[in-house]
């Protein structure tokens, strides 16, 4: 009896640290250098993701835009908010690239091309990168400190998982490089 | 101080003496070891593989090992599913070699990878196609087996059967061991095939490709039974070499006989097939694929006499000498001929992994040689340190020999006396 | 009171737990991943691809290329496809050139000011001061000649010209007689030899068979120092296998120049004016005109040269050391302008580190392959180092003269000449020089084109003219890049495999009894250099075979034989 | 319509100049040989051999032969033996893939191997400092302890791929690119393309009765043909046959 306790005692001491105390232990946690609103650019500005988020003429993805598209509005203070004056006062004037951390850098042996997913296959942004375009502010940036990838990066699984449906799964070269 | 761990009615030398004898292995170990982490910090650089010579000693060192320690799995097989009851007599020191060569086998292969942090994928995502998927889940199956064989035997231990539950639980497993020596025959079978398969399907190496019957290419089964005859001879030695050091009477004298006629039957059964084997690859298998048998035996030093080594020399002789009943009653011949079985089985793990290598396969391909470095040599020697050292616990505390107890009570009193005095390395 | 068992179970329940929870699982994946990225481990920088076009400096061939570049960074380089003269191909030095700037033996900075005092403490004592420079014809040449014009006494002196500056039309030729000339292997320009090698006949005459008589249709092995007699033999009709070939023409002989015999073959069956022609070099500006005159280094007097300033940033023609020092007055001050420590900065007081390609702007004279007078840019790609200097602008500020536009202005001068044709790389369309403006044709030339001469309508046969002929030596050097420096990756190339031999590297006949890897040394009447031995049975006993080299051309350059021996 | 691209490489054209290896350690990130590497453990995707016709000097003749992955498309050796799927074969394009980040290094598919076409990492990848600069972008930073070889220059195949996307051009192979050695060779003695398009210049000069594969007989069907009209060269495709002088020094 007195066993049975000690042991099922034990046993949801571990089941707590695993499932609690690891994640947070695990996860190094960092703020984006500016608190920007995919909401407000989205409502305000009424722009759709591709305004910023561009292909280059080469038919690569550009990714996060650099400072000199922010620049393009933000040449001064459009509004009086405290993320705007850091923005302008920290980036903006001393012309400064903002380190912004890319939730869903994949790591550098895969080849994600956007080109192939949203031009060929036509899908939305939505579809991998979730509600991020309409939300308010920023989420911490959460990386495993082992592997230094994002905690949000999207999972082989995942890809595997969707080409597989879509019976474009053929081989780890298709997106491994 | 360690009287209370030694088994009743058993003599072991005093603890210094251990101690004295546990020295130069613990410092074999721990130079090996120093070897083996410069090869997995500074990468397998430190060796002297190469493109080319992608496998070296330690490919050949787990597979002849692997096939000594075969002894355990046959021994189990022909005591617990053949009923031949006078092996209980060995078992529990085969299973001791078992456990030391397949655990050794094992740690050299996770210091033989480039990536050993990525070993476990071969279980995530299997290839089954691959031999070498068979062999590594084979073997690490086999292990979890062999240490479950293992517990017994510690759980015998003096003190360890103090604790109740203890004596529960090593009962509980003892009705186990018979399901356990099954499965772990089973295993054991079939990757000591996987490891010949392993060569046998290289179809892009003429010299070690053999065609197939059923899923597997005739390695598969030569490997087998080759190594189905050496383990009862690498037993038979080892019960030799520890009755000699510690200066004991471990077994009947009727048990070496039984090792020796079973290691001979299974050996004049590998000669035979192995025979066959050659001949169809020689004549059929190689010239279908463009390689003339003959070639490949025309480079130094890798001429026919290896060939006639392998089959004839520590082949047939020895097998010849097992099977006849006056021969193989003198001890002298026993042990020689089942020290030239192993070099036999030895030889051909050899030929498999290194001289496969070293054939080239392209008309432009030079002949390689290569020498292991001293890191090679040194993690080879950890094995070699880790097993004598495993084994001596276990001699010491545990009962290896079940029939020495009994041995000693039958032995004359003035032995008894001469015993005392020279009381045993161990 | 809690006993050992007690720990057991808790112990037990823990390894339970743990095991139904995310965290052993998630460490174990981590362990993989780290292994994919583990630290120390270079990530490429990511951005937009550009192309950038270019011409390579390495050698006088100047072929064209397309660097593929991250954001201003070139990461390959290709050739330019459709090209008239390079035709899309180019060597593997070439194809790594950019590597160079961050060579771990580069040359970096250098006693600027010394070597300035020095100079001019040289010349202030009266002494003649000379610019020796491997790559003649370049618009630095002409701001060394006019630098010297301006200086007393001051000497341009440049190594023996090819052909005597005429140039070889390959295209024209049907049979092409070599006396172990690499035709196919660094002679001129790969692609135009590619190009023109579907047309001509080779017959190699070599002792070794070298890349090019491997590929010649026509090998005739001979003893070294042999290849003169055979010569004169078909000069004078013997060999008539051979005589019959050349029935077939156009023919081209190709040797050692200072031969009579190569130049009487020619001759003999009508090269001159065929396939040996005379060339119009670009035109420069009028003010140019008085530049001090093109002299060979071995026309300069004994001890005469009191300051020599040496540019090898062109690689071309190398003039062995000995030779050049006769020419030299015993308290002579030598600058060298380089990238490597491995050229004439081995002899000289002062070695200055200069830009390499693709740091440094420069352009590339016509190839000895080019019928028709040439423009062409190497462009700036990477920004050169800050500690590097510009040997044109040095020399130029020494002599008190303005050439820091002189590039535009020869550009401009041939936009007045109306001349010929520019063939632009990016679209590899050609448009009439006439239809430019000057500064639309700077330019285009800076985004990379190359500017191509008509060729002359009333052009006159070449007369070859025989040099004091020097003996045939047993060593056959096979080209190293004439840049000292070569990207790292040659290590494919030289370590991991033996494709081409490495420096300090001797081929030698299994036979001759060294075994592989020893180390030897080379020994001429020059002196002698430490080597490896790679035994390639493809060597015939007597010959040596090993790559060029500063060092190696010092010791071989004027050495009739040499020999191998232990060291 | 899957695609099957393969190589043809005339060696009567090589003269051996290297301009392919080394355009290939530029287009996948290969670093230069560590320091104690040497023609056995370095990283060579493709490789120059200098053979010859085994007689004596002045009868002496020697070609150079580029060997690359043959990439094989029957029971694919190397394919077949990796434990943990490290290597597989893409239906679509027939080309052989070896996934360094997959691979533990345990070095059996290169035993598998008869062109001796797969490498080894064994020290950890360095360049010159400042080098690392010239890296390309799309093809993944090497690693140590796995094994590697020659993908047709996956690298630039996935960016034919995605510049068709971006045109709006339909996912099918074969798409537009050629590979770095193929590209770099001066000579044009490499050919590459789709074998199974009968159009295609490799298709034509493939089935050329002077074509041949090395080691055919072993039944793997390598997609790189060799072409010599020299019957001496021909000979190399034929398993080594001792005594003949064969022996490879240089290359």
């Amino acid at each position: 009896m007195r066993g049975t306790i000690l042991f099922l005692a034990g046993l949801t001491a571990a089941l707590g640290a695993g499932w609690i105390a690891f994640p947070k232990v695990l996860y190094r946690h960092s703020p984006q250098p500016v608190d920007f609103s995919h909401k407000v650019h989205a409502e305000k500005a009424g722009q759709k993701c591709e305004d910023c988020h561009a292909f280059r003429d080469d038919g690569s993805f550009a990714g996060i835009p650099s400072l000199e598209k922010c620049s393009g509005c933000h040449a001064a203070a459009m509004g009086t908010t405290a993320a705007e004056k850091n923005f302008i006062e920290h980036y903006v004037t001393p012309n400064r690239e903002p380190e912004w951390q890319d939730y869903a850098q994949q790591p550098e042996n895969v080849w994600f091309s956007h080109a192939t997913h949203v031009k060929r296959a036509s899908m939305k942004c939505e579809t991998c990168h979730g509600s991020i375009g309409s939300a308010g502010t920023l989420p911490a940036y959460r990386v495993d400190p082992v592997s230094g990838y994002s905690r949000d990066v999207m999972s082989m699984d995942a890809c595997v998982n969707c080409h597989w449906q879509k019976g474009t799964e053929h081989s780890c070269l298709d997106c491994h490089k | 101080m360690d009287k209370e761990f030694i088994t009743r009615g058993v003599k072991r030398c005093s603890g210094g003496k251990f101690l004295l004898w546990l020295t130069p292995w613990a410092l074999l170990l721990a130079f090996g070891l120093y070897s083996a982490a410069l090869v997995l910090i500074k990468g397998l650089n430190q060796t002297n593989m190469d493109n080319r010579f992608a496998f070296g000693l330690w490919i050949f060192l787990d597979l002849t090992v692997i096939a000594l320690g075969a002894g355990a799995f046959f021994t189990g097989f022909l005591l617990y599913i053949l009923k031949i009851d006078d092996l209980k007599a060995v078992i529990n020191s085969a299973v001791v070699i078992g456990l030391v060569c397949y655990s050794g086998a094992v740690c050299v292969l996770a210091v033989d990878v480039g990536q050993p942090l990525r070993a476990w994928f071969t279980f995530w995502y299997p290839n089954v196609h691959s031999m070498l998927t068979e062999v590594t889940f084979c073997i690490s199956c086999y292990l979890t087996v062999l240490a479950i064989e293992y517990l017994p035997i510690v759980l015998k231990n003096r003190r360890l059967r103090e604790v109740p539950s203890m004596l529960v639980f090593e009962h509980e497993l003892h009705k186990l061991i018979y399901v356990l020596a099954g499965v772990g025959t089973f295993l054991s079978f079939f990757h000591q095939g996987s490891l010949g398969g392993l060569y046998g399907v290289l179809r892009g190496r003429p010299f070690a490709f053999r065609e197939g019957l059923a899923l597997w290419p005739s390695t598969f089964f030569l490997f087998i039974i080759s190594a189905a005859a050496v383990g009862p001879s690498f037993i038979l030695l080892t019960t030799w070499l520890v009755e000699k050091i510690s200066r004991k009477k471990l077994v009947k004298p009727e048990v070496p006989g039984l090792l020796a006629r079973v290691s001979g039957l299974m050996l004049a059964v590998y000669v035979l097939a192995k025979t066959v084997d050659t001949l169809v690859w020689l004549n059929r298998t190689s010239p279908d694929r463009g390689f003339q048998g003959w070639q490949y035996y025309s480079w130094r030093p890798f001429g026919t006499w290896i060939l006639f080594a392998e089959i004839v020399a520590f082949g047939l002789v020895p097998a010849l000498i097992l099977l006849s009943p006056k021969l193989r009653a003198h001890a002298g011949w026993r042990l020689s001929a089942a020290a030239m079985a192993c070099c036999g089985v030895a030889l051909n793990r050899f030929v498999m992994t290194v001289q496969t290598l070293a054939l080239p396969t392209l008309s432009f391909d030079p002949f390689m040689s290569y020498y292991p470095s001293w890191q090679e040599v040194g993690t080879f020697l950890a094995v070699v340190a880790y097993g004598v050292l495993v084994y001596s616990f276990s001699f010491r505390y545990f009962q290896l020999f079940p029939q020495e107890r009994d041995l000693r009570v039958q032995a004359p009193p003035q032995r008894e006396e001469s015993e005392l005095v020279t009381a045993g390395r161990y | 009171m809690t006993t050992r068992r007690d720990l057991f179970k808790i112990a037990g329940g823990a390894a339970v737990g743990a095991l139904l929870t995310p965290a052993p699982w998630r460490m174990i994946t981590d362990g993989a991943l780290w292994s994919e990225n583990w630290p120390g481990i270079p990530r490429p920088a990511r951005g937009e691809i550009r192309a950038k076009f270019t011409n390579c400096t390495l050698c006088p061939a100047g072929c064209a290329m397309k660097a593929r570049c991250v954001g201003d960074q070139p990461i390959s380089i290709a050739g330019v496809a459709g090209h008239p003269l390079s035709h899309g191909a180019l060597c593997p030095y070439g194809i790594a050139g950019h590597h160079l700037p961050y060579h771990p033996e580069r040359l970096l900075s250098g006693a600027v000011e010394d070597a300035a005092a020095a100079i001019k403490k040289g010349i202030g004592e009266g002494g003649r001061i000379a610019v020796f420079d491997t790559r003649p014809g370049r618009t630095a040449s002409w701001t060394y000649r006019r630098a010297m014009a301006s200086l007393p006494g001051g000497l341009y002196l440049r190594p023996e010209a090819a052909l005597n500056g005429d140039a070889v039309d390959l295209s024209a030729a049907r049979t092409v007689l070599s006396f172990g000339v690499p035709l196919l292997d660094g002679w001129g320009t790969p692609g135009n030899v590619i190009q023109a090698r579907g047309n001509f006949r080779l017959i190699q005459v070599e002792a070794i068979e070298s890349r090019t008589a491997a590929m010649a249709d026509v090998w005739l092995p001979t003893n070294p120092g042999e290849e003169r007699a055979i010569a004169s033999l078909i000069l004078n009709g013997g060999m008539d296998h051979i005589a019959r070939e050349l029935e077939d023409g156009p023919v081209l002989v190709l040797g050692p120049e200072d031969w009579p015999e190569i130049v009487e073959l020619n001759r003999k069956y009508g090269a001159l004016g065929r396939t040996i022609v005379s060339r119009r070099d670009a035109p420069v500006p009028d003010t140019w005109k008085d530049a001090a005159p093109e002299m060979e280094w071995a026309d300069a007097a004994e001890g005469s040269i009191r300051v020599l300033l040496i540019d090898e940033t062109a690689p071309g023609a190398y003039v062995p050391w000995h030779s050049i020092e006769t020419r030299l007055s015993r308290d002579a001050v030598v600058v060298a302008f380089t990238a490597t420590r491995d050229g004439y900065a081995r002899h000289a007081q002062f070695a200055l580190a200069t830009a390499v390609f693709p740091e440094a702007l420069d352009d590339i004279p016509a190839a000895v392959d080019s019928p028709a007078g040439v423009f062409r840019l190497s462009t700036s790609m990477v920004p050169s180092a800050a500690w590097t200097i510009d040997p044109a602008m040095f020399i130029a500020q020494l002599a008190g003269i303005d050439a820091a536009s002189a590039l535009r202005d020869r550009a401009d001068a041939i936009c007045r000449s109306a001349r010929g044709n520019v063939f632009h790389y990016a679209d590899q369309k050609s448009t009439p020089m006439k239809a430019m403006k000057a500064d639309a044709f700077w330019k285009s030339l800076n985004e990379g084109a190359c500017w191509i001469d008509d060729l002359d309508p009333k052009a006159h046969a070449p007369q070859l003219v025989a040099r004091a002929a020097t003996r045939a030596s047993n060593v056959s050097l096979v080209e190293t890049c004439g840049a000292g420096l070569v990207s790292p990756l040659f290590s494919k190339l030289h370590e991991e495999s033996h494709v081409r031999l490495a420096r300090h590297e001797i081929a030698l006949n299994p036979a001759v009894g060294f075994c592989d890897g020893e180390r030897v040394a080379l020994q001429t009447d020059c002196g002698r250099i430490a080597m490896t031995v790679l035994l390639d049975p493809s060597i015939p006993p007597g010959s040596i075979q090993t790559a060029t080299g500063a060092d190696v051309l010092d010791l071989c350059g004027g050495a009739t034989g040499a020999k191998v021996v232990r060291i | 319509m899957n695609a099957r691209y393969g190589m043809t490489i005339d060696i009567d054209r090589c003269n051996g100049c290297g301009a392919c290896m080394v355009a290939c350690a530029v287009e996948n990130n290969i670093p230069p040989a560590h320091a104690g590497a040497n023609d056995r453990k370095g990283l060579t995707w493709i490789r120059v051999y200098k053979v010859d016709n085994g007689k004596e000097y002045p009868e002496r003749r020697s070609a150079f032969v580029p060997v690359l992955c043959q990439q094989c498309g029957n029971e694919t050796p190397c394919a077949h033996v990796c434990p943990q799927q490290a290597v597989d074969v893409d239906p679509k394009t027939g080309v052989v893939g070896q996934m360094p980040e997959r691979c533990l290094g345990c070095r059996y598919c290169m035993a598998a191997c008869p062109y001796h076409a797969r490498y080894f990492n064994w020290w950890d990848p360095a360049w010159p400092k400042g080098m690392e600069k010239t890296l390309n972008p799309s093809v993944a930073p090497r690693m140590r302890g796995v094994v590697e070889k020659c993908n047709f220059c996956h690298g630039r195949w996935h960016e034919a791929r995605e510049r068709a996307a971006a045109n709006g051009l339909a996912a099918s192979e074969p798409v537009d690119y050629v590979p770095a050695c193929v590209e770099a060779c001066p000579a044009g003695a490499i050919r590459f393309g789709n074998l199974n398009d009968s159009t295609s210049e490799v298709a034509h000069k493939s089935k050329e009765p002077d074509s041949f594969r090395l080691l055919e007989k072993l039944g793997t069907d390598p997609k790189i043909y060799y072409h010599s009209k020299r019957d001496w060269v021909k000979t190399i495709a034929e398993a080594p046959r001792p005594g003949a002088g064969k022996e490879n020094v240089r290359g």
